[in-house]
């Protein structure tokens, strides 16, 4: 009965938002608004002018930075989030990390140490060739963090955690935002204006958008894998 | 002629500085009671400086703070104005003496005289606010200072008191609220320096609406029937609190209120026109007879003295509503007459519960052998209310009356005549029972009040004379009120 | 002149952000130490955002676009009057976090502290950048900052009914936002850019007016979800009744205000554009706002919990603001504006006295809090202060907006919601007085009440600031209402003028 | 490929789309539910590369269908196997 | 209407898809189960805003040696970037609190939940 009505209230609703839809431009139109506007302009000197042929990348690092500037802040509020949600004093370290979580028959802890470098080299691959081709810091860093995941299931914990060290970690998970800030001020030195790049092409500004790649790399496989230990270490 | 004098403004900054230094040092008997004393001496004082001035034909304005961009908080002693700012402040003196007497077993004490204190502020507020938003905002922090009074005791009876009289004026103060909001719609402007602010022109149909709003508002405070139903619940206050607040100041307000929208919101001449007040005198003439014949079915003597002020507060609505200048004399007359005489009640009503503890009327009987200074007080008090000539009432029934006959609308004037015998018949039993039936077995030996409370009744008392004679020396209140009639008359 | 410096528009958002990403790093389980970081950073933020209000109000609106990259083309910055509402974020969160430090010691787990604050100055910070955006999708971005850290921040204290009402708060929260995205998604589809002042311009040359209509309506339904308007308000009696209080005073007074202020951006999207007939949904909020009001009052008076008391009536003041947004007026949307900023200080208030109270003395029902009027004079006079202001009654903060919003009422001939208003704002009273008698005209029930005492000055001093600004606001009534003024009037301004 | 046969493949992802949702709101199991969705995740991943968009394809690849998973099983670990 | 509906074919299944996790979110009583209603309504706005991005015959916007146009619009391709990190982002947060209800009441049912309380 209440599936029901609440079925029946869905497709009530459905009604105006197909409405909608059938009236937008139509799909794939060379001619509708959203492709003869703003991103005319970013296709044609989208690569000249962001320092990216990546016209995407160029788009998140360069001529809407400032979104992802707020993205990599979202990621690291979920990360304090988390935080603030499970950590505890008490329960710290009140299991004795370094087995595996589930027990592995030996192959697949083999094969995935075998693996975990070329993957780590794949992440890196992403983050670095991301101006070029599909990818970036994100991508990477989110491989690099499903290899710590890995890593932690197969391996144990503290061979994981050895790879993010817990001094450092507090810093590392803020790598993405504190690049953003250092990166944007640059810019804001060097262009006047808050993540401008100077001169696009040139070898500076290709060092700042790198030098953010990598810090959203860094920042966002941390803050998976330390959200994913902390559930992991709820009981 | 106007004139910018910061007179105006510390008038309502005196008892309001005066209740922020009793808060903090009110513990000290000492400094409560010189801080109270002081403030309300020097209040009237600043007030009474500005008595000649007023005869003479001055306004003192003083612009305080800009509240709303073209609105602002501004003070403004018109003839009116300073009226009812002389009787209020003259009375907060007698009556700060009579309560030193009167508290002195009761708790929270402190409280009780800061928040006395900012009451009288913003009554003094009141009357000189310039425009009706100044008017408003005081109207409504009276409200909510006065509620600490009336819950003094704190008893469940008390509080539930207080949240019928809460209840009952915040209503009226959202009805003033809209219609001042209304008004500055329809004339663009909330003074009350003008002699009727909004313009001929606009639809009767929202000025019927307004002036519903308007004075259902006022009317709350000023008891009108049927918004008179807090007010004799409200008796459970102390008594000086019921005689400052519940027959001078909140009530007086109300009535205040009203004047100011008929005179100088609508107007005389636009309200002659629509006709509103015709229904509004009816009201009140109601409110008059029924509130005393409702007086005198009541045994506790306070209850007797509310319903008694719910008909004599109607007096000066009935003034209002006549719409001609003899009414609008007696109208205003009455806020000073109504005043003097129901605070010696009051302070009587006082005396006699702290001095004997008896509070109903029956156990009157033999009293005035007894407290016959006090009783005296009260006789003169009962002689003004039924209006012998000589006393103040007298003068208010006189030119209501005539009011009545120049308006065309003779029977107001029987009304007065009925009203007249209503009061003989529920006050002068009382004086009778006190004086002329010896107490049955032994008097209650408890002698006259104490000087705290007697000196206060009596001044009181001898200024009911003094009002009731002085009609026409010039320099006296009354011609303070003819001044703002001929201002309202544009005579 | 030192206000005219472009970049403090970006550091208004970059100093709270900054300094909260860093505090767990810089604290390292140093719970002081974190407080002091945050009190650091709020100040800055709140200095940068006056530097901001001073600069809008000597100029008028003014923009930064980041990257270098002039609007279309990149994310622009648009600082205008009712974007001052960041400097209101920026103090009145320094005014949270000072007072957290102590309340944070008693009530939180120690671990959790660093990130408690983190997570506040994150929220704050999201809070400027969603009140200063041009951009639909910054909003968006900014949006979700809020909405996450609001809702961690609600369970933080790790109680079970905390942890469900986050829960609750985050299930509807995400599908309201969801529904924002949805709608910025239709309207970048049909006009082909992001940025707010852009669009306003492109909507009139839009092919077909239901896309836009069914945006505005799924935009408007996200927004009034998370500002609680009534029927849309299930979660936020628990959230913000059970949050610590200074978190409470963060979202009542802050957070709930991203829905309004979101409409306000929507309206000032579409308003002049004459595509859409925005009759319907001015016609909508005005029956949920009076209905709002009016719920939102009738609940309240059923509570014994003084902070649930303070979340319903929340729900009441969110009913005024969309109120006047449906009269349409001018005065009545001054009024709202000028409410925005007044509910804020207010309830900011009342919770923080609320939870000074609570912190001293352990109790948080009206009728166990008996005589804490006598136990400590200083707080409970500040909350008493707050609710006379939060009734309307002159000259409070709060009564500024009831006189608009009556004015506006009339002006747009709809004056049986000017009624509704008014006579609302009395309902409220009701469950005011009861707590002023509570405090100080009851017999107490517990001893230790009445010998409670007032809080440290950390925790007092914010909370009078704030009791004195409900004054201060009223008083000067007249600066806030010519401040906002500009920007009323440009919204109403007819097209192409 | 011809535009209709693109197109025809289009309509074949988009119904195994909803085929997947709906697969998710209907089986009981969590854990089998999570998987669809990791599925439907790596359908949707399809369909965005297919449109032109491998950036977002390889986000939600590894995003959508890993972390996201990852994270569901964990929680579904910690918690109950079944909706009741 | 329906020819519209066809040739915006993408647009019509992203709004089937948000009606569909919108009815998981409303009528599921499993939290967990909630949440992945919450997700596929995540997914399918994503997918309506890349679909306003595509082209005809559009390729991958990434020049460069040997690209050929068109290429389809970048811009909502670097918004969804941003939205899939914000859905991963709330999943984590809620997964959190579901494991800490769990953990305090023994139970992720809303309908049990509510009478807990």
């Amino acid at each position: 009965m209440k599936k029901a009505l609440i079925i029946a209230l869905l497709a009530v609703a459905a009604i105006p938002l197909l409405a909608a839809m059938a009236s937008m431009p139509r799909f794939g139109s060379p001619e509708q608004p959203a492709y003869t506007h703003v991103a005319s302009r970013y296709l044609q000197k989208g690569a000249e002018e962001a320092g990216a042929d990546n016209v995407v990348t160029g788009v998140i690092l360069n001529y809407r930075g400032f979104d992802t500037n707020g993205e990599v802040t979202v990621i690291f509020t979920a990360c304090a989030a988390t935080a603030a949600v499970l950590v505890t004093s008490g329960s710290r370290k009140k299991e004795k990390p370094g087995e595996a979580t589930v027990p592995l028959s030996p192959v697949v802890g083999y094969v995935v140490r075998l693996l975990a470098p070329f993957i780590a080299l794949f992440a890196f691959y992403v983050v670095l060739f991301g101006e070029v081709s599909p990818g970036g810091g994100f991508q990477g860093g989110t491989i690099f963090a499903a290899l710590i995941i890995i890593l932690s299931v197969v391996a144990g914990r503290n061979v994981a955690e050895r790879v993010l060290p817990a001094r450092v970690r507090p810093w590392l998970q803020i790598a993405g935002p504190l690049s953003f800030i250092a990166v944007g001020t640059l810019g804001a030195v060097l262009t006047g204006s808050y993540l401008g790049f100077p001169h696009a092409r040139g070898l500076l500004a290709t060092a700042m958008l790198m030098g953010i790649e990598l810090g959203i790399g860094i920042g966002g496989a941390t803050v998976f894998a330390s959200i994913f230990w902390r559930l992991g270490d709820e009981p | 002629m106007e004139t910018v004098d910061v007179r105006v403004l510390l008038a309502p900054a005196i008892s309001f500085a005066c209740s922020g230094l009793v808060f903090l040092m009110g513990r000290n008997v000492f400094w409560r009671r010189f801080w109270s004393l002081g403030a309300a001496t020097l209040k009237l004082v600043v007030v009474m400086s500005m008595l000649p001035g007023a005869l003479r034909g001055t306004t003192y304005v003083w612009r305080f703070i800009e509240f709303t961009p073209g609105i602002s908080i501004a003070f403004r002693a018109d003839a009116l104005g300073m009226f009812f700012a002389t009787v209020s402040s003259t009375l907060w003196l007698v009556t700060t003496v009579f309560a030193i007497g009167y508290m002195e077993p009761e708790h929270a004490k402190v409280r009780f005289f800061g928040f006395f204190a900012l009451c009288v502020s913003t009554t003094v507020g009141v009357a000189f606010a310039e425009n009706l938003l100044t008017l408003f905002v005081f109207y409504e922090t009276l409200t909510i200072c006065t509620y600490p009074l009336v819950i003094h005791e704190e008893t469940p009876e008390a509080l539930r008191a207080g949240r019928k009289y809460l209840a009952y004026t915040l209503s009226g103060g959202a009805c003033i609220l809209l219609g001042s909001a209304l008004t500055y719609q329809v004339a663009g402007t909330l003074t009350l320096s003008k002699p009727g602010i909004l313009p001929a022109s606009a639809d009767p149909r929202t000025l019927a609406i307004l002036f519903t709003t308007l004075v259902a508002g006022f009317g709350v405070k000023a008891a009108i029937i049927p918004l008179h139903g807090w007010l004799p619940s409200a008796m459970v206050a102390p008594t000086p609190v019921s005689a400052l607040l519940h027959a001078v100041a909140v009530v007086k307000v109300g009535a205040f209120g009203i004047l100011r929208v008929v005179y100088n919101v609508f107007g005389v001449e636009l309200l002659r026109r629509l006709g509103f007040t015709v229904p509004l005198a009816y009201l009140a003439a109601f409110t008059i007879i029924a509130a005393s014949v409702a007086a005198l079915f009541q045994d506790n003597l306070k209850r007797r003295l509310a319903y008694s002020t719910v008909s004599q507060l109607s007096y000066i609505v009935l003034g209002a509503a006549l719409l001609t200048p003899a009414a609008a004399c007696a109208a205003v007359a009455h806020i000073a007459n109504q005043a003097f005489a129901k605070i010696t009640m009051f302070f009587v009503a006082g005396s006699i519960q702290r001095t004997t503890g008896k509070t109903q009327i029956h156990e009157l009987a033999g009293i005035g052998h007894e407290m016959p200074l006090t009783m005296a007080a009260f006789t003169v008090a009962s002689l003004s209310f039924v209006g012998v000539p000589l006393f103040a009432g007298f003068i208010t029934k006189w030119y209501l009356s005539l009011g009545a006959l120049e308006s065309g609308m003779w029977w107001f004037a029987i009304v007065m005549l009925a009203s007249s015998l209503l009061n003989a018949a529920y006050w002068l039993p009382i004086v009778y029972l006190a004086f002329f039936k010896g107490p049955h077995g032994r008097g209650t030996g408890s002698g006259e009040a104490r000087l705290l409370l007697l000196v206060p009744t009596l001044l009181c008392a001898a200024w009911v004379l003094v009002l009731g004679t002085t009609s026409d020396v010039p320099g006296m209140p009354f011609a303070l009120a003819r001044a703002a009639v001929e201002f309202v008359f544009k005579m | 002149m030192w206000w005219q410096w472009a970049h403090w528009l970006p550091l208004a958002v970059l100093v709270p952000l900054g300094f909260g990403v860093t505090t767990p790093a810089v604290a390292g389980g140093d719970g002081g130490r974190a407080w002091r970081w945050a009190v650091l950073g709020s100040a800055l933020a709140a200095a940068t955002t006056l530097a901001l209000v001073v600069r809008v109000a000597r100029e008028g609106p003014f923009s930064y676009a980041f990257g270098g990259w002039n609007p279309p083309y990149g994310i622009e910055f648009r600082f205008d009057e009712v974007g001052a509402f960041a400097f209101v974020v920026a103090s009145l969160g320094m005014l949270a976090i000072v007072f957290s430090g102590r309340y944070a010691e008693h009530a939180l787990d120690p671990a959790r502290i660093p990130y408690f604050y983190t997570l506040l100055l994150l929220d704050i910070a999201g809070l400027i950048g969603f009140s200063v955006t041009g951009d639909l999708f910054n909003m968006y971005v900014f949006m979700e900052i809020i909405s996450l850290s609001s809702y961690a921040l609600v369970a933080v204290s790790g109680e079970r009914t905390a942890e469900m009402a986050a829960f609750k708060y985050l299930v509807l929260g995400a599908v309201s936002s969801l529904l924002v995205l949805f709608g910025i998604g239709m309207v970048y589809g049909t006009t082909g850019t992001l940025n707010l002042a852009d669009a306003a311009r492109r909507l009139g040359g839009v092919g077909s007016a239901v896309p836009v209509a069914v945006a505005i309506a799924l935009m408007a339904a996200g927004f009034m979800v998370k500002s609680a308007l009534f029927p849309l308000h299930v979660w936020l009696p628990d959230a913000h009744a059970i949050a610590p209080s200074p978190v409470s005073a963060v979202l009542s007074g802050l957070v709930v205000k991203v829905g309004l202020l979101g409409t306000f951006r929507l309206y000032q999207v579409v308003y002049r554009t004459g595509i859409v007939d925005l009759a319907a949904l001015d016609q909508l909020f005005l029956w949920l706002g009076a209905i709002s009001i009016v719920m939102g009052a009738f609940f309240a008076i059923f509570q014994d919990d003084i902070k649930m008391m303070l979340a319903y009536s929340t729900i009441s003041n969110i009913g005024y603001i969309v109120m006047g947004f449906g009269l349409a007026s001018k005065f009545a949307l001054i009024g709202a504006a000028v409410h925005i900023f007044n509910h804020a200080i207010i309830k900011s208030a009342l919770f923080l006295a609320a939870g000074a109270i609570i912190h001293q003395t352990g109790y948080r029902r009206l009728s166990e809090l008996r005589g804490a009027g006598r136990g400590m004079p200083l707080t409970a006079a500040a909350l008493s202060v707050g609710a006379v202001s939060i009734v309307g009654i002159p000259p409070t903060a709060g009564f500024l907006c009831k006189w608009y919003i009556a004015l506006g009422a009339f002006e747009a001939g709809r004056a049986a919601f000017g009624f509704a208003l008014v006579f609302g704002a009395l309902f409220i009273f009701v469950y005011y007085i009861r707590m002023v008698n509570a405090f100080y005209f009851q017999e107490p029930v517990h001893a230790d009440v009445v010998h409670a005492g007032d809080p440290p000055l950390s925790m007092l001093v914010p909370v009078w600031v704030l009791a004195g600004l409900c004054l201060a606001m009223g008083l000067a009534g007249k600066i806030p209402l010519t401040f906002i003024t500009p920007a009323i009037s440009r919204l109403l301004a007819p097209i192409g003028g | 490929m011809t535009i209709e046969a693109s197109r025809l493949f289009d309509v074949g992802l988009m119904t195994l789309l909803v085929l997947c949702a709906l697969a998710v709101v209907r089986t009981k199991d969590l854990l089998a539910a999570a998987i669809i969705f990791s599925a439907y995740s790596l359908v949707m991943c399809l369909v965005w590369d297919h449109r032109g968009a491998p950036d977002v394809a390889m986000t939600e690849a590894a995003v959508g269908a890993g972390v996201t998973t990852v994270l569901f099983l964990l929680a579904i670990g910690k918690t109950v196997r079944r909706e009741k | 209407m329906i020819g519209a509906l066809w040739s915006n074919f993408d647009y019509a299944v992203s709004v089937v898809l948000f009606l569909i996790g919108l009815y998981c979110v409303i009528a599921k009583n499993n939290l967990i189960k909630k949440f992945m209603g919450l997700n596929i309504m995540e997914t399918s706005v994503f997918a309506f805003i890349v679909a306003i991005g595509v082209v005809d015959r559009g390729s991958a916007p990434i020049m460069g040696p040997g690209a050929r146009g068109p290429f389809v619009n970048p811009i909502p391709q670097a918004l969804i970037l941003t939205g899939i990190v914000v859905a991963v982002s709330t999943t984590a947060l809620a997964l959190s609190l579901i494991v800490r209800v769990w953990h305090q009441c023994g139970t992720i049912e809303a309908d049990e939940l509510r009478e807990l309380e």
